[in-house]
């Protein structure tokens, strides 16, 4: 009788501690986008910041923060499937294995602000990349790599051992049997971590703040070359993200509409992490499907 | 067993074939544990050799061994000679990738790769460096003629491999060992996770492939021993206890533990 | 010794070999061979650049870290003991920074205190009690909010846990507990994923045992199912205070920002992040102020080095169990 | 190595001899986040005028401004300060542009009850010796100070100007005058400092306050009456290229110093009839 | 098989003893798939009762039934009637908990918990509320010595479980299903993952607690059944084709699948 009082109690717990998670998560995603979603409209999204005047948009920290994204994923998502492999097929256990894994943890958990405190020091003024979007990239490629690693790694440990054996034992090498077999059965779970890293990417602020910058030059969206200093490509650019706009509106921004455009910028940021999620779950099933052959 | 109903009809070893692998003082070591000891035994060129022997004797190992599959272990090491072809395939500096060309391996878990099953053929063939597009669709067709499965697929060459029931992917798996035309093939217990008229289908053509290529399977199924194999070796407790011809083997084995194990006593 | 070689030379004219294998010749061997070996660089390359990554960050924050003692002579004890940071003051500035050290810790200590329980009980609830509803609806939830930005949660500190504190508690609102609070909900989804991934890596034999010999859900739960996800479940817990002593943005927002040791958690605060962020662009490059933030980030990773070794020491802990 | 290889400033503008042709090049400013909305407007405006010069303008806080401006990095670089109250700047090697004039005063929650304190009274309330606001001639009410950071100009000039270099007692700090302003706005007893022109005109959030009796307003900061104002300047490492100097001289220009300088709530600097030097010292101009 | 080696010397059921659990009409599934199909069997009180079948027949989804483990499956379903101590032990509102005390179950893998020796027998004791010391301690010795492991470990009870081998890991387990005292002992091919000393080991010990415990074992060697087993069920594809006293089953079945079956022509 006591044991199944105890756990009636205990089970009543847990589900109350879960759904105050839910709550908490609910009605937090449910502030920002009521507060915010407002505040969105065309104009907001394709108009460009305005210094002091209210009426401004996000025009360009949206194009940056794309940008910087997209940048950061060129720079680590080729690295990062490498590293993974290496320590997921190639590592054999040793000092060194244990060194390099050692390595991605740390890089995974430096505080953000080190970081970009890092992409200063040699990224902005040692390299002489002054506070660009190459800058912000690189600083993000600190953080991403160690993601990427990870998800390829588990995405290749998850594999069964059969496929592998599968390929040996048919004479193909060990790189053209990761490349033709583990690689393409691993991409759906690896394509999944990619995006929800994106999420992470595209809302950090405080590495960037030190490597990006805090402005944007007037960007001319008709000249697409990226050597011309007011391109929206130029990667030497000074850039200042959505999730750094929010920060530096929020803290000194003096048009009287602050309220309004960090609400709403904040909205769609939000709104862009939830779109990066459905994507990973949608691509991850889809690819699944093919690949099962379902 | 009250009845005997297992016919020996299969073995039908009248003169002794030529030897295609010759393996002498065979040890297998995982660390420190002792897998295999010590073993001696000649591989007869087109003929079925079956390793039977209670769970954890160290079939699996000795038949990944043959193709350095065991290479894949960081803790496994090996001593002693395989001879084939003149060489040595414990040799470290062996080109194993060449060397799993000639000697193919199937595995319990039927193992189709994620692709489609014209592809599953072709993969194989085209890292070997067949390029040609007709070449590699008359392979295709050819193999899966082998292993019987052409009739059933022909129409769907295009769907994921892993769409086709467990017998369906082990035969599959064959077909993809056959299409390199190996000179050996390894089966691992290519039965067990099959259905009875799956298994009978393989053990089917099993018996057709022998014509061909040199067989060695592994087996905890001795009824399937006894019906395919030519010659059946005994491991036990890492040992080879005993060799010879599968009928002489069965009938009358020479050691008690032999006897006791395929009466069924242990195991 | 090459197999290949063996094989033209000495294969009989009878074998029947198709001349698929004969069109393999030395060149797309040579190919083979390369495509290993340019994988296998490929592959090294990587993982010596994420060494070199973590080497440079080192070694440059190092640098930089040491020249307020190298250069400007701080007293390197003083400077991490001393509770009077006034780098400002006209006379005899003084820079102690352990009113920082402390604050950094007491957020991530409180944070990881209000946060533990409800991420504990919620990776229970999706790993064991509601399997199909963790999957379908928590899990991506939870992943959504792992990725929302910190200044997000720092706009809603600012926005309602701050006005909350101040109705109830008194005072500007702005406060230690505010600043873990605000950090703590911040880490919940990241504890939460990880320790749900490690109440599932629990191998269900164990489950099924515990049933067997006629445990009850929360028997099995607490005796057998946490002690076995131990090691993994303290490592959740450690990454979430990792990230928690890590941010920035979102504490220097609700937190107060004053760099006294606090006498209660209702009393305003400051940590090494925000004390950086908040001075570093006031300050002028390789002056005494700006020597000292490098000093404070070079905490900051050494600590968070720390958090590493310990989450590594209890991941070789578990293994060996 | 450089990374920014078209960032040469000067290069271009100093092949065109005669003044009339078209400007054309690249400026970088940066610095003082308080100067930088003003600083991007202006450049917005001259970039109009002239399509072939390009202007970047940064943040990074008044240090960085310095520093990268006399590292060269910038241009330009924006200030709140002079360039002599910062340890490691040279500030002979800097050339100074004041661009604007920022009152400041101290901001007080309506709850406190006072709209005017001597600068004794002041003292004492930011330096904690006086608690209570009615020690000062206001309500019973806790007095809860909120400060800018070290380093800020905004707390230089008012630590300077109001406090006669007097060290503050600890307070909360943000770095965000719209954090401060929406702090004191929130809380009973709060006091604080910032520009004047976060003090809108029927905006009753906040109490702006008098120092000895004077008003807190442009005019008695023009006319020297009020002392808690600063400078908002640009530096330039030595003399500026052609091309900075024509955007510097837009600056200063009637145009931009009667239409965008106010509209952001800063006072021209021809408004002035004061002057005052790197020491504070104050003089009639 | 030539030989008849295996002798029925141990199923010596003289007399019919009483049921102990009875099963009517059980049909089981795993959402559409119907993996049991309309079971009828009597388990005798103090006896061992063997299910025998090829892989995926039904077999454990049947024993994990009878303590009502595949509750913990969610698509799985159970209809029909398996009284026991007059009441249906598929009524939805039974106590499983308390269910599960007096019918223990040991499955395939060993699945010692991870903690010491004393702690895994001591555990089911303290779920149900065992506090005193001393009890426990002899509990433990008492369960230990009866698996015959006491001698084995009796000096290190503080050592972890999981530093058994395989065998003693799976005594380990059938002791700690011991410690509560159950009518009934399910095992879900108890000796499949162990060598053949341990094996045997554990078939002595079943015969042993047979007097004092009614047993059902699923297992896939057949031998295994012929040598313990009282009363043997076959199951195929999901059906009980065959029930009756061990040597009746084995020397004279009734059915032509029981008798291919056993004689190895399929499975
Ligand atoms: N990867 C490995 N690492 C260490 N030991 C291993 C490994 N694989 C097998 N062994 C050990 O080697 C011995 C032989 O194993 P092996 O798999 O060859 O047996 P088997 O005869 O194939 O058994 P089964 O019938 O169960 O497949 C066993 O003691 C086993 O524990
Ligand atoms: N958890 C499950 N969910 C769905 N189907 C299941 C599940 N477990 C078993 N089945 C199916 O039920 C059928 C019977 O399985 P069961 O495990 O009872 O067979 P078995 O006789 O124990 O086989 P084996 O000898 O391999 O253990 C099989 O078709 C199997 O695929
Ligand atoms: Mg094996
Ligand atoms: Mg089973
Ligand atoms: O203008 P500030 O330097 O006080 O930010």
């Amino acid at each position: 009788m006591n044991s199944k009082i105890t756990n009636r109690i205990a089970l009543s717990v847990i589900i109350v501690c879960a759904a105050a998670m839910a709550a908490i998560l609910i009605s937090m995603l449910g502030y920002i986008l009521v507060r915010g979603v407002s505040s969105i409209s065309w104009h907001f999204l394709t108009t460009s910041a305005s210094p002091f005047l209210a009426g401004g948009g996000i025009k360009d920290q949206l194009w940056n923060s794309f940008y910087v994204l997209i940048i950061t994923m060129i720079l680590t998502v080729p690295i990062g499937v490498c590293g993974g492999i290496y320590l997921a097929e190639y590592a054999k256990p040793g000092r060194l294995t244990s060194f390099i894994r050692t390595c991605v943890e740390v890089l995974a958990s430096l505080p953000s602000i080190v970081v970009g405190m890092f992409g200063m020091l040699v990224f902005v003024n040692y390299f002489g990349f002054k506070y660009s979007v190459f800058s912000g990239a690189l600083a993000l490629t600190v953080f991403n790599l160690p993601v990427i690693v990870r998800v390829t790694e588990d995405g290749f440990n998850a594999l069964s051992l059969h496929q592998k054996e599968g390929g040996l034992a048919l004479g193909l090498t060990h790189w053209h049997t990761i490349k033709t077999i583990l690689l393409p059965a691993a991409f759906p779970s690896i394509l999944t971590g990619v995006i929800l890293s994106a999420g992470r990417v595209f809302g950090e602020s405080a590495a960037l703040l030190f490597t990006a910058g805090l402005s944007t030059p007037d960007l001319d969206f008709g000249n697409w070359n990226p050597s011309a200093p007011n391109s929206p490509l130029n990667l030497f650019r000074s850039a200042e993200t959505l999730s750094v706009h929010i920060w530096s509106v929020n803290t000194g921004g003096i048009m009287p509409d602050v309220q309004t455009i960090a609400n709403g910028s904040a909205a769609v940021l939000v709104i862009f992490v939830l779109l990066f999620n459905l994507c990973a779950r949608m691509l991850g099933k889809v690819i699944n499907q093919k690949f099962s052959g379902k | 067993m009250e009845k005997n109903i297992v016919s020996f009809t299969n073995n039908t070893v009248t003169k002794e074939l030529p030897i295609q692998i010759n393996v002498e003082n065979v040890n297998i070591f995982y660390g420190d544990n002792h897998a295999v000891k010590d073993v001696n035994l000649p591989i007869h060129e087109k003929s079925i050799t079956a390793l039977i022997g209670p769970s954890g004797c160290g079939k699996s190992t000795f038949l990944r061994t043959v193709n350095r599959m065991n290479d894949l272990i960081p803790s496994a090491r090996c001593e002693g000679t395989i001879s084939y072809k003149d060489v040595n395939i414990l040799n470290p500096k062996l080109d194993v990738v060449q060397l799993r060309k000639e000697i193919g391996m199937v595995f319990q878990q039927p193992n189709p790769f994620p692709k489609s099953i014209s592809e599953n053929i072709q993969l194989p063939l085209r890292f070997a460096g067949v390029r040609n597009k007709k070449t590699l669709k008359d392979a295709t067709e050819d193999c899966l003629k082998q292993v019987g499965l052409w009739d059933e697929v022909k129409d769907r060459l295009d769907r994921s491999a892993t769409s086709l029931s467990g017998g369906q992917q082990q035969r599959l798996c064959i077909a993809r060992a056959l299409a390199l035309k190996p000179d050996v093939i390894l089966l691992d217990e290519p039965t067990s996770a099959l259905d009875p008229v799956s298994s009978s289908k393989i053990e089917e053509l099993l018996l057709e492939l022998k014509n061909s290529y040199t067989i060695i399977i592994v087996t905890h199924n001795m009824q399937q021993a006894a019906r395919i194999a030519d010659y059946t070796a005994f491991f036990y407790q890492g040992e080879l206890i005993e060799f010879g011809q599968t009928r002489t083997l069965f009938t009358n084995p020479e050691k008690q533990s032999t006897s006791d194990y395929i009466s069924g006593r242990f195991g | 010794m090459k197999i290949g070689k063996v094989v033209t030379d000495a294969a009989p004219a009878s074998r029947n070999r198709s001349k698929l294998i004969n069109e393999k010749g030395f060149f797309s061997r040579l190919t083979d061979r390369t495509s290993e070996s340019r994988g296998k660089l490929l592959i090294y390359g990587s993982a010596l650049l994420m060494i070199v990554a973590v080497t440079a960050i080192t070694l440059f924050l190092t640098i930089q870290g040491l020249r307020s003692f190298v250069v400007d002579r701080l007293n390197f004890w003083t400077f991490i003991t001393g509770t009077e940071w006034f780098p400002d003051r006209a006379k005899n500035p003084s820079f102690g920074a352990f009113p920082f050290i402390f604050g950094s810790m007491a957020v991530t200590f409180l944070a990881a205190l209000i946060a533990t329980p409800i991420a504990i009980g919620t990776a229970l609830f999706m790993a064991e009690i509601a399997k199909k509803w963790g999957a379908k609806i928590m899990q991506p939830v939870i992943e959504i909010l792992v990725g929302i930005p910190s200044v997000v949660y720092g706009l809603i500190g600012l926005s309602i846990v701050v006005p909350f504190m101040r109705q109830h508690f008194g005072g500007t609102g702005f406060n230690l507990i505010t600043g873990a609070i605000v950090v703590g909900i911040m880490i919940l989804p990241t504890v939460a994923s990880i320790a749900a991934d490690s109440i599932r890596a629990v191998p269900d034999s164990l489950r099924q045992a515990s049933y067997a010999i006629g445990a009850t859900k929360w028997q099995t739960i607490w005796r057998v199912v946490i002690p076995a996800a131990g090691s993994s479940l303290l490592t959740a817990i450690i990454l979430g205070m990792s990230r928690a002593f890590g941010e920035a943005l979102a504490v220097q927002m609700v937190i107060g920002n004053v760099g006294k040791i606090p006498s209660s958690i209702l009393d305003p605060s400051a940590t090494l992040t925000t004390i950086i962020t908040l001075s570093m662009g006031h300050t002028t490059t390789g002056s005494l102020l700006n020597d000292a933030l490098w000093s404070l980030g070079l905490i900051l990773l050494l600590i968070s080095y720390v958090f590493i070794v310990i989450i590594r020491f209890i991941g070789k802990k578990g293994e060996k169990r | 190595g450089n990374g920014s290889g078209s960032s040469d400033s000067s290069s271009s503008s100093k092949d065109s001899s005669s003044s009339s042709e078209a400007l054309s090049g690249k400026i970088t400013i940066g610095g003082s986040t308080a100067l930088q909305p003003l600083a991007a407007q202006v450049a917005k405006e001259f970039m109009e005028k002239n399509p072939d010069v390009q202007i970047e303008v940064q943040g990074g806080g008044s240090g960085t401004g310095l520093s990268e401006a006399q590292a060269g990095n910038f241009d330009i670089g924006m200030s709140d300060v002079f360039a002599e109250s910062k340890s490691n700047i040279d500030a002979k090697a800097l050339k100074d542009y004041q661009v604007a004039v920022v009152g400041m005063t101290a901001a007080v929650n309506p709850k406190a009850g006072v709209k005017n304190l001597t600068k004794k009274q002041l003292q004492d309330v930011f330096t904690g010796k006086v608690k209570n606001w009615k020690d000062v001639g206001g309500k019973d009410l806790k007095i809860t100070l909120v400060n800018r950071p070290d380093g800020s100009g905004t707390r230089a000039t008012f630590d300077q100007f109001a406090l006669d270099n007097k060290t503050p007692a600890e307070g909360i700090t943000q770095d965000s005058t719209n954090t401060v302003k929406k702090i004191i706005s929130e809380t009973p007893g709060a006091v604080g400092y910032m520009a004047l022109s976060y003090f809108t005109a029927n905006d009753t959030s906040v109490t702006k306050l008098s120092i000895d009796g004077v008003e807190a307003s442009d005019e008695n900061v023009g006319s020297g009456k009020f002392p808690v104002w600063a400078y908002e300047h640009m530096y330039t490492k030595g003399e500026p290229s052609k091309l900075v100097k024509a955007f510097l001289d837009f600056m200063m220009s009637d145009d931009v110093q009667t239409k965008d300088v106010p509209a952001q709530g800063y006072l021209s600097v021809k408004d002035m009839k004061v002057q005052r030097d790197a020491d504070g010292k104050q003089t009639d101009k």
